[in-house]
């Protein structure tokens, strides 16, 4: 909208090397840009989380190198428990936001979604750049509040008040680095928006000719559905945000109710309510998780067909059942507020709502199993990734449904059990989804091929890796107990849990480990790799009939006419065992 | 491709109609106003003052944002997704009046 | 690579049942009256869901086995098959909504039920980072509280002495006797950030809120001493904020009650 | 097999370039923001109405002078600005740059009226001893969402003047079209629009009866 150049206008190619590079106008420049952000984001949140998991394994140990750098949080020698929770705060945080709301959407959304449907750039490129450069500014600011007096927020990625909105009075990290907390989420949520209407217009509007809706690649399907839940998700935490940030600065009391007495003091706010926070809060938070997924479940089931040179079973149920489980998604948000003080009446209506996600999930399931079946399977690594998805999601998904009903989640709720749920669906299943993303695309977006073998070796001992530090986190929760907690050893009852912490801990530093192969794979296929081929994966979709890394306007000019659904492969009577989306129609002699 | 930037003439407003809707939505607001200072339940007032409000928006949405002049399936996408979504929110009410309830000072 | 990956997908399942199978780490025993049929809603889900567990990997691995590039024939051309679409979603929604029906009885009885009339009455007040218990003392009525007289050594919950029914309230920091095989009726308040009532051997948890009292009720079943933790992160102190549930004979309990409201 | 794969590949062509809601990118992207901005909105009344529901004895403080006096003409200048900016719209249609930066210029000028006026209103208030934090009635979430909210909508007309002024400008340049002014349009109606349930729930909802 502030966007002045005519959007049917195909922007020239830049020259200069900040117009390209830094403040480029190009879809693909945009999503490598935010693909890297989102790099740079998982490894500090990894590094976070192994600090955090130090504490839970060894809670008395000193950590000299630790301590030069966060002298703060080794005051009196062990990891102080505020210093355990800010870091999972910031570990929870950086990991929802700027990890899987940022590299499946705004990553591979932007670069491969307007070349799959056909369209020489994104509806607003202006907006497109702004979205990711405030994007880039909140994750300053949220990286900043790591840094400043008073430490890094401590009330975990979901910002409960009073105790977030109360101040310094309510113990260490609630000062200077909540309020930056509060800030980044705000200024990210301005950001989504920018980016999710970008989304929607491009997909209504921009599609080539013959790229009808059901001919659309079921990863525009995700990310066009992603793309609407956030802009119905957002919107409510920015304002949840701004009352947050009012109490906190304005003085006001939203979220505090009267009488407070914290650590002797009198508290002044009065007629508050912490459960509207919640509801702000998971209004957008249950939402989010399927921001998280969809794309995921998007690039699964690309890569499901393509390597199994089978069309995807059931393309159609499989654009309900996303449609579903977004709109679902809406409904089901008190599911985290069941123990809360939510009315137990809301409480037995969300928890059947829940319940019905599974539905649309289980077809989800059902069709990438159908699609597996009678194929002739490639295992390249990327094809790997998208098969650890699925068990994975089936794993996570599975646990959701015990949190589900409202007795069970008694005993469960905020214990380790929902974050081993969390874990395997979102910390992995969604992760995968990146991992299949990048090693699918890579030859396109970069022109060379990721080592094969590198990559083969990163998913066994990842995919062996994340079960073992997250599946035994169930029974964890099921011996109670009880999650953000910085050691684990003051209960009795707790006794049995301390092992499965040491284990736990060393399967993530391994794992972790891990993902430096990743990396170095990474980088050293960006200059090092084998060049790649136009169509390296023979895949159907338009990105492949194009040159690896495509020209600026994508197509060079001449938008391609689809005549093909997306998932033609193995087609009896085709000259080839694929079907391209552009490829002219096929002369079909009746067989 | 820039079928969308005329033909808007030919349904276009015309200066009489939005004078009148003008004036229309100027006497919902007077009555409005005249309701204010009825004695009336606080729960009748709401309802009868949010039904105006939507009668002012929507002849808002419907001349002044010209949606009546859209495609039949803008409307029948835009305004629903905000009705539901919106409407989700007042899930909220049961607590808010828990907590009326259930104060402990 | 492809056998490789079926096994590996096949052992995660048997690793998964191995956990869930309860050898190594599970619920406490269970004490109180409700406690059974949450153990028996989480069997009953447990079964229903390890099915599904159990069939899609095991399928998954099965296909990665079967169907690998160098096998004989060609791929399946196929788009699906709409009849089998929607059987599986009519069972897998019949499955849920049964199962969420049969679920919702326990919640119902603890938090749609009121406590039964001679319920014995508690208040419990969280703090950062212990729990303040009150009893009413023989009056049976809780005296009036007022945050400006809290004090957290002399009067931790603000009771204000003026109050006739204050005089013989009873408070207790982090130790809360209650007797056997009687209902009590637990009021649930908080003092300053939001904590979480959570005894794990009675399955049960609620979130102490500000702002709000929340009244639960429950029956112990046996005696013993049973840890009562936070569930709600409330500060730097939330692993540490650990009180104990005291379940006694009744005579022992009216014993401890008099001996506290002497003190 | 083959009519399997006939089913599939004949499917119903899809014309590209035809918008399927008819409507340009800018006018699409405009409507989504407002749905966006809309919940934004709707979140923050929903939570005013919450904390209105659980607080006994909300006052109802408004006189009919000034307050309600005051916010009905400021109803007045928005439903007017509102229409001027409709002939703004449609003097862009028929290409008569002239008369489009004319009714813009109304529009502005409605607009800053409104902003006048409710700056005047807030000092009334101020000087009546209500703030964000506190007010005579010990009841501080009145100020609090009767300013968090009222300034919110302020600030979105203020950025709606300043957008209107960029539209004058860069109309009287030539360069902005009709679909320039009639998006920026959309964004000025919706200002009001939201008026429209602030001012009841706000304002009409506090009515001081006697
Ligand atoms: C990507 C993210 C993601 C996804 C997709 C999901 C998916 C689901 N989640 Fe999860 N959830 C989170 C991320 C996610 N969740 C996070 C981050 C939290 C914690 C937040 C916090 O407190 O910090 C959480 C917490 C959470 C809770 C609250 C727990 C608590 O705090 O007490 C609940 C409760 O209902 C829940 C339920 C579900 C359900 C029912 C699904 C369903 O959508 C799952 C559906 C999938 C399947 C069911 C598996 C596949 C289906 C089949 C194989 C078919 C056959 C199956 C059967 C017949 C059983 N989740
Ligand atoms: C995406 C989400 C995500 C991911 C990946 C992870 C990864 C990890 N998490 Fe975390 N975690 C959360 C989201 C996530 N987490 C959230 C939301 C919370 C709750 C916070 C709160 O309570 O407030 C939490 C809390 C949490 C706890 C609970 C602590 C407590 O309650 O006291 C623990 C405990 O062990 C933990 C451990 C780990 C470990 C060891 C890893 C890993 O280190 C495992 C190894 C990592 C990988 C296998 C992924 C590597 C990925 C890449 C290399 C991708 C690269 C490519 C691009 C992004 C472009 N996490
Ligand atoms: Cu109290 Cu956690
Ligand atoms: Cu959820």
């Amino acid at each position: 909208m502030s966007d002045t150049s005519h959007a049917h206008q195909v922007h020239a190619a830049p020259t200069g090397f900040i117009r390209k590079y830094v403040f480029s106008l190009d879809h693909k420049i945009i999503g490598i840009q935010y693909y890297f952000l989102a790099l740079i984001a998982v490894f500090l949140g990894m590094a976070l989380s192994l600090i955090f998991r130090l504490r839970l394994a060894w809670p008395a140990e000193h950590w000299p190198m630790l301590a030069k750098i966060f002298p703060a949080g080794f005051e009196g020698g062990p990891m102080t428990p505020e210093f355990y929770l800010s870091m999972l705060t910031m570990h929870g945080t950086i990991m929802v936001f700027f990890v899987l709301t940022t590299a499946p959407q705004s990553g591979f959304g932007n670069y491969v979604l307007p070349i799959q449907v056909g369209a020489h750039d994104m509806a607003f490129p202006v907006l497109n750049m702004l979205s990711f450069w405030v994007t880039f500014v909140s994750m300053v600011v949220m990286v900043a509040a790591l840094f400043v007096e008073g430490g890094a927020p401590i009330s975990g990625w979901t910002a409960y008040a009073p105790l977030s909105a109360l101040g310094q009075v309510a113990g260490p990290g609630q000062g200077l680095g909540q309020t930056l907390w509060i800030v980044s989420i705000a200024i990210f949520c301005l950001a989504s928006l920018l980016g999710a209407l970008n989304f929607i217009t491009t997909v209504l509007n921009m599609r080539a000719k013959g790229m009808s809706l059901m001919r659309m690649p079921l990863t525009v399907w995700t990310w066009f559905t992603t793309a609407i839940l956030a802009l119905l998700s957002f919107p409510v935490l920015l304002a949840g945000g701004i009352l947050l940030l009012f109490d906190r600065i304005g003085g006001t009391s939203f979220f505090i109710p009267a009488g407070l007495v914290v650590s002797d003091k009198v508290i002044q706010h009065a007629g508050g309510s912490p459960i509207l926070w919640q509801h702000l809060f998971w209004f957008f938070g249950h939402p989010e998780v399927y921001i998280a997924i969809l794309p995921g479940m998007g690039v699964t089931s690309q890569l499901l067909s393509t390597f199994a040179r089978k069309p995807i079973y059931g393309y159609r149920a499989m654009v309900y059942a996303v449609f579903a489980i977004g709109l679902l998604g809406f409904f089901v948000w008190g599911h985290h507020m069941f123990l809360s003080g939510l009315s137990p009446m809301s409480a037995l209506v969300f928890s059947m709502l829940t319940l019905t996600i599974g539905v649309p999930s289980a077809v989800k399931t059902f069709n990438w199993l159908g699609t597996l079946w009678g194929g002739k399977i490639r295992f390249t690594s990327p094809m790997l990734y998208a098969i650890g998805f699925v068990s994975l999601f089936v794993s996570g998904g599975i646990t959701g449904i015990f949190l589900g009903q409202t007795s069970v989640d008694i005993p469960l709720h905020d214990t380790y059990f929902p974050v081993g749920h969390f874990h395997l669906i979102m910390g992995v299943a969604a992760i995968f989804g990146i991992f299949g993303g990048t090693a699918y695309w890579f030859p396109k977006m970069f022109g060379r091929m990721m080592n094969e073998t590198l990559g083969k070796i990163h998913f066994w001992l990842t995919f062996i890796g994340v079960n073992a530090i997250f599946m035994p986190m169930h029974t964890m929760g099921i011996m109670g107990q009880p999650r953000r907690y910085a050691q684990s050893t003051e209960f009795l009852y707790l006794a049995g849990v301390q092992g499965y912490q040491v284990v736990i801990t060393w399967a993530a530093i391994l794992t972790a480990a891990a993902q430096l192969i990743f990396l170095v794979n990474l980088f050293w296929s960006l200059f090092k790799g084998r060049k790649a081929s136009d169509n390296p994966w023979e895949a159907t979709t338009l990105e492949w009939s194009i040159p690896s890394p495509p020209p600026h306007d994508n197509f060079g000019g001449k938008i391609p006419v689809v005549h093909h659904g997306p998932y033609e492969y193995g087609v009896p009577g085709a000259p080839r065992d694929f079907v391209m989306q552009a490829d002219p129609p096929l002369k079909l002699g009746k067989a | 491709m820039n079928a969308h930037s005329e033909n808007h003439d030919s349904h276009g407003l015309s200066t009489k109609l939005t004078l009148s809707v003008w004036v229309w939505l100027l006497v919902l607001t007077g009555i409005e106003v005249f309701l204010a200072y009825i004695q009336l339940s606080l729960t009748l007032m709401l309802v009868l003052l949010m039904g105006l409000s939507l009668v002012k928006a929507a002849l808002i949405m419907a001349y002044f944002m010209h949606l009546r002049f859209e495609k039949r399936t803008l409307v029948l996408t835009l305004i629903p997704a905000l009705l539901v979504v919106a409407s989700t929110l007042s899930v909220f009410f049961p607590d808010s009046v828990r907590l009326l309830h259930m104060k402990p000072w | 690579m492809a056998r490789a990956l079926a096994v590996l997908l096949w052992l995660i399942t048997l690793g998964g049942i191995a956990l869930f199978s309860g050898r190594h780490g599970w619920f406490p025993e269970t004490i109180s009256e409700h406690g059974p049929a949450i153990d028996a809603q989480f069997m009953r889900t447990l079964v229903v869901v390890a099915i599904a567990f159990v069939a899609s990997q095991i399928a998954l691995g099965w296909y990665v086995w079967r169907y690998r590039e160098d096998r004989e024939g060609d791929a399946v051309y196929t788009h699906g098959n709409t009849k089998l679409e929607v059987g599986i979603m009519l069972v897998v929604a019949v499955v849920f909504v049964a199962l969420a029906a049969l679920g919702q009885k326990v919640w119902a009885q603890l938090h749609l039920q009121d406590a039964p009339a001679d319920a014995v009455q508690i208040e419990v007040t969280g703090q950062q980072f212990v729990w303040n218990i009150r009893y009413p003392g023989a009056d049976g009525k809780f005296g009036r509280t007022d945050p400006k007289l809290i004090n957290d050594q002399e009067n931790p919950v603000g009771i204000d002495t003026k109050d006739p029914a204050a005089k013989d309230d009873v408070v207790s920091v982090n130790r809360m006797a209650i007797p056997v095989n009687k209902s009590i009726k637990v009021t649930l308040r908080a003092k300053d950030v939001t904590h979480s009532f959570f005894v794990p051997a009675l399955r049960f948890k609620q979130d102490t809120t500000p702002g709000l009292v929340v009244p639960v009720h429950f029956k112990a079943l046996k005696t013993g001493e049973y840890e009562i933790a936070c569930a709600e992160l409330c500060g730097l102190g939330h692993y540490k904020m650990k009180g104990y549930l005291m379940v006694m004979e009744d005579a022992q309990y009216e014993a401890w009650l008099k001996d506290r409201a002497t003190n | 097999m083959a009519n399997v794969h006939a089913e599939s590949l004949r499917m119903p062509e899809w014309e590209g370039g035809v918008l399927p809601y008819s409507v340009g990118h800018k006018k699409l992207g405009m409507w989504l923001f407002i749905v966006s901005d809309a919940l934004t909105f709707s979140a923050l009344l929903f939570g005013y109405s919450y904390l209105r529901v659980s607080t006994p004895n909300w006052p109802t403080p408004f006189h009919l002078w000034p307050s309600i006096a005051f916010s009905t003409l400021m109803t007045f200048c928005l439903l007017s600005s509102s229409l001027t900016m409709v002939l703004g719209v449609n003097a862009a249609q028929r290409n008569d740059r002239a008369g489009t930066i004319k009714w813009i210029l109304l529009t502005i000028a409605g607009g800053v009226t409104f902003m006048g006026l409710h700056l005047k209103e807030w000092s009334n208030l101020f000087q009546e001893g209500i703030t964000l934090v506190s007010n005579p009635w010990g009841v501080p979430q009145f100020g609090a969402t009767f300013f968090g909210i009222t300034g919110l909508h302020m600030f979105h007309v203020f950025t709606g003047v300043l957008y209107l002024a960029g539209m004058a400008i860069g109309v009287s340049r030539g360069r902005y079209g009709a679909e320039h002014v009639e998006v920026c349009g959309l964004y000025w109606h919706f200002v009001d629009l939201v008026w429209m349930f602030v001012f009841p729930l706000i304002y009409l909802l506090s009515v001081k009866m006697h």
